[in-house]
């Protein structure tokens, strides 16, 4: 049923606008606490070593230093952190697992002192040999980067194995014995990194049994319950503001810095901000690095039989989002495809380097990468039509491709026919030019636990408390369209508290595209408590039937025509000149979010490249990106998304890599390490699909992790396409397509000759 | 994060260059910054004197003798200044061109030439364009003044002929004649250059034949250099018959290159990227006489 | 309530140490002058140097010209906002605009990056000042033919009890109240005795140690303000009138104040600072000294006649009077003092006939405004003073004077209001006790006694409250009360605790913040722990409702097997903690359960008219010894009685008691901020003198009655006013026993008793 | 001109003036811009991102030109006019780029938005009416993680051309 929706699908200004065009917006570097002090982190030179002891005696004697931690001040904490598995200390421990990782921290009164007393601190390390990739790592007798076995590690953990993720389906390996055509390829894709312009920041006061913490966090509520169970605290005891945040792409999600700025402004007994440099963010987290390898099978009619999948991600020296990156990683490499038997194993690989957490759609751009470039692959060598390869193997629309799975919940093969057409498919392409398309569906959403608060004051306007962070996705905006449209309001008349444990209630998580599905109907439910207390309070003043009233525009009607303003009826209702009505909405597990996951998130991507034989440099001339999203609450807000993720796509596609060498990062720097451009935007193109499909508010889905999954294989088989070759690692920097071209000259040569 | 340091504001190069000389290693000169900055910030080098240049109103002077056809260029000219200043937009098209493709328009606003030469950090284009000039580089110290010329400057990556005292007055610059077009390529796809290939091209009164030529090629080992071998083939060559000499002089000078392997690419790729490059940069230049 | 219920208490009416006691005793506590936003700046305020003027012209160039001055403001640069704020009439301008009227009123202000070069800027403003003939007294006020202080009034309209505001159309008279039951005069001229006297008040400042501060800061279109404020909420209201934002685009923060006692109810500097941040672009610190405070606020000084008829047995049978409250250029709360002394005059005794008119005066001195209790300290000053004198003229022991007509509970006050609700004959009869009443003094001492009555809670009240129990079964209390030192912070958190099942280590509330905590009227009016707690407490059922139906499912039991206690609930020998049943609830270790409260004056039943929603009563006792040479008056022994209902924190409730009469001390024996010509004579601590430690007096006691009669929650009523109510009446009482001197001006300083012995002694 | 500090740290006089208002204060030599607008004037606009000068989150207008705060001497603005994005518009009048990029939603997370705007304004007030590319290679140095550049092309051109209508 169409509902006649006046503020949900307009192109509503973001309610952040003013104040980020004005530079007034506050982010968590921009706070100042009174007496706050600055932390400065001495990190471990090196990837692998016990530490045999540390002298901070000069440092402290320093003045202006405030305080130094080291792990001796962690004796009356606990002090590990992780999800799943707690392995990672909030300072080195006896040990240093990764070149980077924190082994003291000071606290002074300006931020130059701080740095200064860095260097007094003297660490005497027994250099260990480190891990430094998932071959190293694997390798019979390789060196254990958690010698003992971490709280939380799941039962299958050993050696090196932080996590492993099993899907199985058939006999995959009958299946593909029997399988008229197989195929065996590996793809390999790099560590990246987030590069959220604003870099981790905390500010931390824990002076008293209080905890008080101003991050840059992208899950208030996780962060809390991290620094409750770690400092012994109680949950009301420890309060998670959250300004606004300067990017977050995952690298903010769970605990990050926050227990070290804790512990930090404990010792100090002052308030501490501790800000990370862009250097030190990457010394922070990373995307997982990938090794896949797929054997697939395919029959006669070119229809998919089995599928085997192997693949390692590199989560670093600790877990952090490992197992559910790896978790998500097994299921997503099977794509958006319909195959009777299948086994995919995920594994989660420690080794000596910057941990690896959530990034953007997490575990799938690795995986879809290899899954659509293979298919491609396949397609060619049975000389099919790509599009038609994949439509005929793509699952329908009500269809589970997994048993236990939600059945999907979007036409894949209408969007990839849309993006097909979007860039020309089927039509001539330019010399050195070629042309590629990708799908790829995520399993989004996160845990469906939320609340919201909504209150309606006495002047008619309205105020939402939810704990979404507001990382620019808009969701403030999204939620606010939402609530307005629930209280008959104008949205303007609507405002969004920032995230704050203290004052907004519990939401688990920013991610995983879920804020507008999941708090969307929290809100929602919020707002219609106030409406009901609205309707019996506008009653009682227009000697109306509550059902019979009419809400529009912040007035309420009754049939006889006798109009209240909302803030008129709520302030008759109290009898005086202030109050409020008050609404709550809860969204629990369970009911409609039965079974897993709570909607596909599918992007579509189509791209037209253009490359130079001689550099091996890849053009990206047009890409076309086409996102399933329900209904797009901000039209504009949803385009950014998907541009957005399609351009970050485009980074790790064609530039982006962290580059080790002998257990140090090379390229951990802007100048060294190379993201989008502006001169870098191709004729980009968004769509989006709106078949209200989604379980949220007026059928909307969450979106913005779906578009950056196609853009790599996308690319990839559109550069196979302009010049023959098939590039099978990440990115696609020009040396590496000019070794890839000069390789298949050489075959040819050779094959000539 | 930079240490304390104290800024010395001299205003004449005499006085500069005698606060060096007295601090001695404990002293740098200080002129754009952009580079300087970034290597204290990191606490690669510490210096607890800086000794700014810009205060010496002289070094920031741009003179163009019409007579003569040379340009000066103060040391403390920005990069910005020279991208946008008349004369050298009409007169040194490719020194505009060049510096309007250096880094971006905020390092451009700050940096300056004597300071990106000084510096001699690999991956910069303007030294490896004034080569195919044959510049020459003023430089006064504590013990007088002398001319270096651009091809003696550059000794090593971040190494350059210059005296710790000495200031970068000036580098000299002199305009090509009607003969002579210049192209400038650069490539990679980071911050900083994989290459740059600079070719000024000179020919006959008919532009039928290659009068002169002079390659430089930069980014791609540790200092900017001019490849003689390679200009020496093409030297003399008719031009509608240079893809034979062209193609010989890229191999020559890919294999004269000093390559290394770093973040930009292994030496064997850049070895080949040379080749393209001068190439294309070689038939750019060509293209201008059209 | 039973002994039985008593007994069930766990942390109601146990002397819980304050929740913000270790922050307060380590300097970690922070008050709203610690606040600190990036980039504020620095504030001062030019003042009017003459009480009545007309502005011809102000001159800023050379303040704006001095270095680091970002915004000069004037009363010429208020355009496109609505510059009057105030609760009853919308008459105080932020600045003055064209005309001042009041010396220290503010003229000018400036923000500059620190307050050197905001001085500076100061003195480089030229103000043009044409001087206008001024009223600087009641009398000259009320004079024929006064120059007007407002000519137009605007209405606020903002209370119920304010909107029919009642003006004197050509005086000075803003509002004028008159209360009447049978015939006053009449009832006079039956009496077989009438005592008359005319009883002043004087103005006095609440002298809070960390005095006015507002922090403004305009993020676009949303404005948040730090402020020490009793009233987040009507301050919000306030600014969204003055710069027209909806309220939910402006935020009012109140950290810990350091004292307010009235002064910080409503906007006072926080439209000002708000302006100047507007204007600076920058955010901006409004700190107003201790010296300027008293060019901000004082309580209203008051002239009251009284005349009081009784029979030779001692029944009162009627009294008449005429009062008149000085409320300088501004209204502020002044029409509802003028309220509160007609009303709070006749005392809770029964009358037979009363003629009541109070008049709330305009004059050309700084504005008065709300102060702990007020209007009951001049009224019952003048009332309960004027009861000693009669016990006196008829002999008769000035308690049993009162225990003979004292209202008994149940009894109504008004006959349109709640009925008494605490027991005053016990009130009194344990302040007399507490000094020895039915001992005689020893020579040269006296004793006096007083009661006190008053109206609590405010007129009309809304609060709510969110409670939020967290997954690991701690909870976070919300409600706007504001913690100036009286306790709620604690109290609400035993309230919760107590309803929840939790100790009290589990719970936190959180600071008032329009953001983050609900609606609340405000902290004044002893409203807080009756009123918002009442909103607290039923947050905390309705917690404790989804707990239970949780547990229901959990066992699979009858709701009316499952206990919640120690935080988990248990059925038939089976237990889950609450952080169990969050989990089970939510599918999930996270999630939160949150409870929704409210309380608004409009739902009490009709069997409760009017609209007191308790009565603060109390009694207190004197014993004074005075030096007859010099007329200093030394209190030897102080006893206070106070009926609290139930005391949610006993210890806390004495505290206020205790503050309250040593509070009232002052104004007893040396507090007056002295006006002549207009001009204030003695701002700052080195002319006005407060009570010192050593002004204690060596016998004080405290003590509280509880019967569980108070409207909030476990019977809890308001408490922390009505001791200041009592001093001054008993202390008089007590010098005119010991002296025979009846002084019927305040303070009792010693030159003015002296001069009365002297009276007295040529009488 | 050269002093010894409190903290026996080098300082200098300085005056400059910012957004209009001058400001005369002592300064450390290693104190730079970004520090002394940020942490002096409370003026936290500008951002620090990369501190290389690659991402252009510390873009400040300096007499009219854009630098990288982040690695410019405060010590150099003495006697300048330094223009930051809280001094862009007039009161609360926004500046016609300021309204497009909130009109084309050009900005999520705003964090490099300050710089880009004021990169933006240098390239307008150099070529009121750019191109595409001469937008892109103008703005080449201002990185954006979130939008993907396409949004703020817009806006930029949008604004051009309210610019240059109101200049008829």
């Amino acid at each position: 049923m169409a509902e006649a929706l006046r503020v949900v699908g307009r192109p509503v200004p973001r309610l952040d606008g003013f104040e980020k065009v004005t530079g007034r917006a506050r982010y968590t570097v921009d706070l100042v606490v009174p007496g706050m002090a600055h932390g400065a982190i001495l990190r471990s030179p090196v990837p692998r070593a016990r530490i045999l002891a540390i002298d901070a005696s000069r440092a402290e004697r320093m003045p202006g230093v405030v305080a130094v931690l080291t792990a001796a001040d962690l004796r009356d904490i606990d002090p590990y952190y992780g999800q799943l598995v707690r392995d990672r200390p909030l300072i080195a421990i006896d040990e240093v697992r990764y070149a980077g990782e924190p082994v003291a921290a000071v606290a002074a009164l300006d931020p130059a002192t701080a740095q200064e007393a860095l260097e007094r601190i003297e660490v005497a390390y027994d250099e260990l040999p480190p891990v430094l990739d998932l071959d190293a790592a694997l390798a019979g007798g390789a060196p254990r980067v958690h010698a003992r076995r971490p709280a939380g590690a799941p039962p299958e953990a050993e050696g090196n194995i932080c996590f492993h993720a099993r899907v199985a389906r058939g006999d995959p390996e009958a299946a593909l014995a029997g399988a008229a055509h197989t195929f065996e390829h590996t793809f390999v894709f790099p560590m990246v990194y987030h590069y959220a312009m604003e870099p981790h920041a905390v500010v931390a006061a824990a002076d008293g049994p209080a905890v008080t913490v101003w991050t840059s966090a992208q899950h208030p509520f996780l962060v809390r319950a991290d620094l409750a169970r770690m400092f012994g605290r109680a949950l009301e005891q420890v309060r998670v503001v959250v300004p606004y945040v300067g990017g977050g792409f995952g690298s903010k999600s769970y605990t990050k810095l926050e227990p070290l700025a804790v512990a930090l402004a404990r010792k100090a007994g002052r308030p501490v901000r501790v800000a990370l440099s862009v250097a030190e963010a990457c010394l922070t987290t990373r995307r997982h690095a990938a090794r896949v390898v797929l054997r697939t099978g395919v029959d006669r009619d070119g229809r998919l039989v089995a599928r085997v999948a192997t693949s390692w991600l590199d989560t670093g020296a600790y877990a952090d989002n490992g197992p559910r990156v790896t978790a998500r990683a097994a299921r997503r490499v099977l794509g958006g495809y319909r195959c009777p038997h299948v086994r995919s194993d995920a594994y989660a690989v420690y080794t000596n380097t910057v941990p690896a957490g959530s990034f953007r759609a997490i575990g799938a751009p690795q995986t879809i990468w290899a899954c659509e470039v293979q298919m491609d692959l396949i397609a060619q060598a049975l000389g099919l039509d790509p599009v038609e390869f994949r439509a005929r193997n793509l699952g329908r629309r009500g269809e589970a491709l997994l048993d236990g799975e939600r059945p999907l919940d979007a036409d894949l093969e209408a969007g990839l026919r849309r993006v097909a057409a979007a860039i020309g498919w089927g039509h001539p392409a330019s010399p050195r030019t070629g042309r590629g398309l990708a799908v790829g569906i995520t399993d989004a959403g996160a845990e469906p636990v939320a609340s919201a608060i909504v209150r309606l004051h006495a002047d008619g306007s309205a105020s939402v408390h939810e704990s979404s962070t507001e990382l620019g996705q808009g969701v403030r905006t999204v939620l606010a369209q939402i609530a307005a449209e629930a209280l008959a309001l104008p949205v303007e008349r609507v405002g969004v508290v920032a995230s704050d444990t203290a004052g907004t209630p519990y939401d688990r998580s920013t991610g995983a595209s879920r804020s507008t599905t999941v708090m969307g109907l929290a809100v929602q439910a919020a707002c219609q408590e106030v409406r009901a207390q609205l309707a019996e309070a506008a009653a009682a003043a227009l000697g109306a039937g509550a059902a019979s009233l009419c809400f529009e525009a912040g007035r309420i009607r009754a049939p006889d025509g006798r109009e209240i303003a909302y803030g008129d009826a709520v302030r008759a209702f109290f009898g005086g000149p202030g109050g409020e009505l008050i609404g709550r909405g809860y969204v629990r597990g369970g009911g409609r979010w039965a079974p897993p996951p709570l909607f596909w998130e599918v992007g579509w991507g189509g791209a037209e490249v253009a490359v130079d034989d001689e550099t091996g440099q890849v053009r990206v001339a047009r890409y076309a990106s086409l996102a399933d999203v329900g209904i797009a609450v901000n039209p504009p807000l949803a385009e950014g998304q998907d541009e957005g993720a399609a351009m970050m796509g485009l980074g790790h596609t064609l530039f982006e890599a962290l580059r080790y060498e002998a257990g140090q990062l090379q390229n951990g720097n802007l100048v060294d390490y190379r993201v989008p451009l502006a001169d870098d935007l191709p004729a980009l193109e968004t769509g989006l699909v709106e078949d209200h499909n989604g379980p949220g508010a007026h059928g909307v889905k969450g979106m913005g992790e779906g578009a950056i999954n196609p853009v790599a294989p996308a690319v990839t088989t559109a550069l196979a396409r302009a010049c023959g070759v098939v590039v099978t690692e990440l990115p696609l920097t020009p040396e590496r397509v000019w070794r890839a071209l000069r390789r298949a000259r050489a075959q040819q040569a050779v094959s000539a000759g | 994060m930079l240490r304390p340091f104290e800024i010395h504001q001299p205003e004449s190069v005499e006085a500069a260059s005698a606060l060096v000389g007295r601090y001695g290693d404990d002293a740098a000169f200080y002129a754009g910054g952009t580079e300087l900055l970034l290597v204290m910030k990191e606490g690669l080098v510490r210096y607890r004197h800086l000794v700014d240049l810009k205060t010496i109103p002289a070094l920031g002077a741009l003179d163009y003798d019409a007579a003569s056809g040379l340009l000066r260029i103060g040391g403390t000219v920005t990069h910005r200044a020279l991208e946008r200043h008349p004369t050298v937009r009409e007169r040194f098209p490719i020194v505009a061109e060049v510096e309007r493709l250096v880094a971006n328009v905020r390092v451009r606003n700050v940096g300056t030439i004597g300071g990106n030469l000084c510096f001699a950090e690999p991956h910069a284009d303007p030294g490896t364009l004034f080569l195919t000039f044959d510049a020459e580089v003023e430089l006064v110290g504590t013990r007088g003044a002398r001319t270096v010329p651009i091809g003696a400057f550059f000794t090593g990556a971040y190494e350059t002929a210059r005296q710790p005292d000495e200031v970068l007055t000036a580098v000299r610059l002199r305009e090509g004649g009607p003969q002579t077009r210049w192209a400038y390529m650069k490539f990679g796809i980071h911050e900083r250059p994989t290459l740059g290939v600079a070719v000024a091209l000179t020919l006959d009164a008919e532009r039928r034949g290659i009068e002169d030529v002079r390659i430089a090629v930069g980014c791609v080992g540790p200092v900017p250099a001019r490849v003689p071998a390679a200009e020496a083939l093409l030297r003399g060559a008719p031009l509608a018959e240079a893809d034979g000499p062209l193609e010989r002089a890229a191999q020559v000078a890919a294999e004269g290159a000093d390559a290394v392997d770093d973040l930009h690419g292994s030496a064997e790729y850049k070895v080949e990227m040379v080749k393209v490059f001068m190439r294309r940069a070689f038939r750019a230049a060509a293209a201008r006489f059209q | 309530m039973t002994e039985d219920r008593e007994t069930t208490l766990e942390v109601v009416g146990r002397p819980t140490a304050r929740v913000d006691g270790t922050d307060k005793v380590t300097g970690r506590a922070r008050f709203v002058s610690d606040v600190a936003v990036p980039g504020m700046l620095e504030t001062r305020i030019l003042r009017s140097p003459l009480p009545h003027a007309r502005i011809r012209g102000i001159d800023v160039s050379r303040a704006r010209a001095v270095p680091g001055v970002a915004a000069v403001l004037t009363g010429a640069d208020l355009d496109g906002l609505d510059p009057y704020y105030g609760v009853a009439y919308k008459d105080q301008p932020l600045l003055a605009i064209g005309r001042v009227r009041y010396e220290g009123e503010p003229v000018a202000a400036v923000a500059a990056s620190d307050a050197v070069a905001a001085e500076a800027a100061l003195e480089r403003i030229e103000v043009d000042y044409d001087p206008l003939p001024a009223v600087t007294t009641l009398d000259e006020a009320l004079a024929p033919g006064a120059p007007l202080v407002h000519e137009r009034l605007r209405p606020a309209g903002h209370f119920r009890d304010l909107r029919a505001l009642r003006p004197v159309e050509g005086t000075n008279i803003c509002h004028h109240v008159r209360r009447t039951r049978g015939d006053g005069a009449r009832g006079l001229q039956r009496a077989e005795v009438v005592v008359e006297d005319v009883f002043t008040f004087p103005a006095v400042q609440h002298v809070s140690l960390e005095s006015f501060v507002s922090i403004a800061r305009w993020d676009g279109d949303r404005l948040t303000v730090w402020s020490g404020t009793q009233h987040p909420f009507p301050v919000r209201k306030e600014l969204s009138e003055i710069f027209g934002v909806p309220a939910h685009r402006i935020r009012v923060i109140a950290p810990l104040i350091g004292g307010a006692f009235g002064q910080k109810c409503y906007a006072k500097y926080e439209p000002l600072a708000a302006a100047l941040a507007r204007a600076a672009g920058a955010p901006v610190r409004v700190w107003v000294s201790v010296t300027d405070a008293f060019r901000t606020l004082t309580r209203h000084p008051a002239r009251i006649h009284m005349r009081t008829g009784a029979t030779r047995d001692g029944r009162l049978v009627a009294r008449v009077v005429r009062a008149w409250l000085d409320t300088g250029a501004y209204a502020d709360v002044g029409p509802r003092v003028a309220g509160k002394v007609a009303y709070l005059s006749i005392g809770p005794y029964r009358w037979e006939h009363l003629d009541v008119e109070a008049f709330a005066v305009y004059t050309h001195r700084v504005p008065a405004g709300a102060f702990r209790g007020y209007g009951a300290p001049q009224a019952e000053w003048a009332g309960e003073s004027q009861l000693n004198r009669l016990a006196a003229e008829l002999g008769i022991d000035p308690t049993e004077l009162r225990l003979r007509n004292l209202l008994g509970q149940g009894e109504p006050y008004d006959p349109t209001d709640r009925p008494i609700d605490g027991d005053l004959p016990a009130l009194l009869r344990a302040a007399a006790r507490g000094v020895g009443w039915e001992t005689p003094p020893r020579p040269g001492r006296g004793r006096g006694v007083a009661v006190g009555v008053k109206d609590g809670g405010g007129a009309h009240s809304v609060s709510a409250s969110l409670v939020r129990l967290h997954a690991d079964g701690t909870a976070t209390v919300h409600v706007g009360s504001v913690e100036m030192g009286q306790g709620p912070r604690t109290v609400m958190a035993q309230i919760t605790a107590e309803t929840l099942g939790l100790p009290l280590e589990g719970i936190s509330v959180q600071e008032p913040d329009t953001d983050l905590v609900p609606y609340d009227q405000g902290s004044s009016a002893s409203r807080s722990t009756a009123l918002a707690g009442t909103a607290v407490h039923r947050a905390a059922l309705d917690v404790r409702r989804q707990l239970l139906e949780i547990a229901r499912r959990f066992f699979e039991a009858p709701p009316d097997v499952v206990t919640l206690a120690g935080g988990a609930a248990r059925a038939g020998g089976r237990i889950a903690t609450y952080a169990e049943l969050i989990a089970y609830h939510f599918g999930t270790p996270g999630g939160e359960l949150i409870g929704r409260g409210e309380f608004h004056s409009g739902e009490r039943d009709p069997g409760a008219p009017g609209p007191t929603a308790f009565w603060e009563l109390g009694a207190a006792a004197a014993e004074v010894e005075v030096d007859a040479e010099t007329g200093a008056v030394r209190v030897c022994a102080y006893a206070s009685a106070t009926d609290a209902g139930r005391a949610i924190n006993p210890q806390l409730c004495e505290a206020q008691d205790q503050g309250a009469a040593v509070q009232g001390l002052g104004h007893t024996l040396f507090e007056e901020v002295r006006i002549e010509g207009g001009q204030v004579q003695n701002a700052g601590l080195i002319d006005y003198r407060v009570p010192l430690a050593d002004d204690l007096p060596p016998t004080f006691t405290a003590a509280l009655h509880q019967d569980g009669g108070g409207p909030g929650p476990f019977g809890a009523k308001g408490v922390g006013e009505i001791g200041i109510v009592m001093p001054a009446p008993a202390v008089a009482g007590a010098v005119a026993a010991a002296t025979g001197a009846r002084v019927r001006d305040l303070p009792l300083t010693p030159e003015r008793v002296w001069r009365a012995l002297r009276a007295a002694d040529g009488a | 001109m050269e002093a010894q500090g409190a903290s026996a740290r080098p300082v200098v006089e300085i005056s400059l003036t910012v957004n209009g208002r001058p400001h005369t204060l002592a300064v450390e030599p290693r104190e730079t811009l970004l520090d002394l607008l940020r942490m002096r004037l409370g003026l936290t606009g500008a951002k620090l991102s990369c501190d290389v000068q690659v991402c252009g989150a510390c873009t400040v207008l300096v007499d009219g030109l854009p630098v990288s705060a982040c690695t410019y001497l405060a010590y150099e603005a003495r006697g300048r006019q330094v223009l930051t994005i809280e001094g862009l518009a007039d009161g609360e009048g926004l500046h016609p780029l300021q309204q497009a990029f909130i009109d084309h939603a050009a900005f999520q997370c705003g964090y490099c938005t300050p710089g880009m705007i004021l990169a933006a304004k240098a390239l307008l007030d150099e070529i009121p009416r750019p191109t595409t590319d001469e937008i892109k290679h103008y703005l080449r140095g201002n990185i954006c993680r979130c939008t993907g550049y396409k949004k703020i092309l817009e806006a930029v051109l949008a604004a051009a051309e309210t610019m240059a209508s109101r200049h008829g």
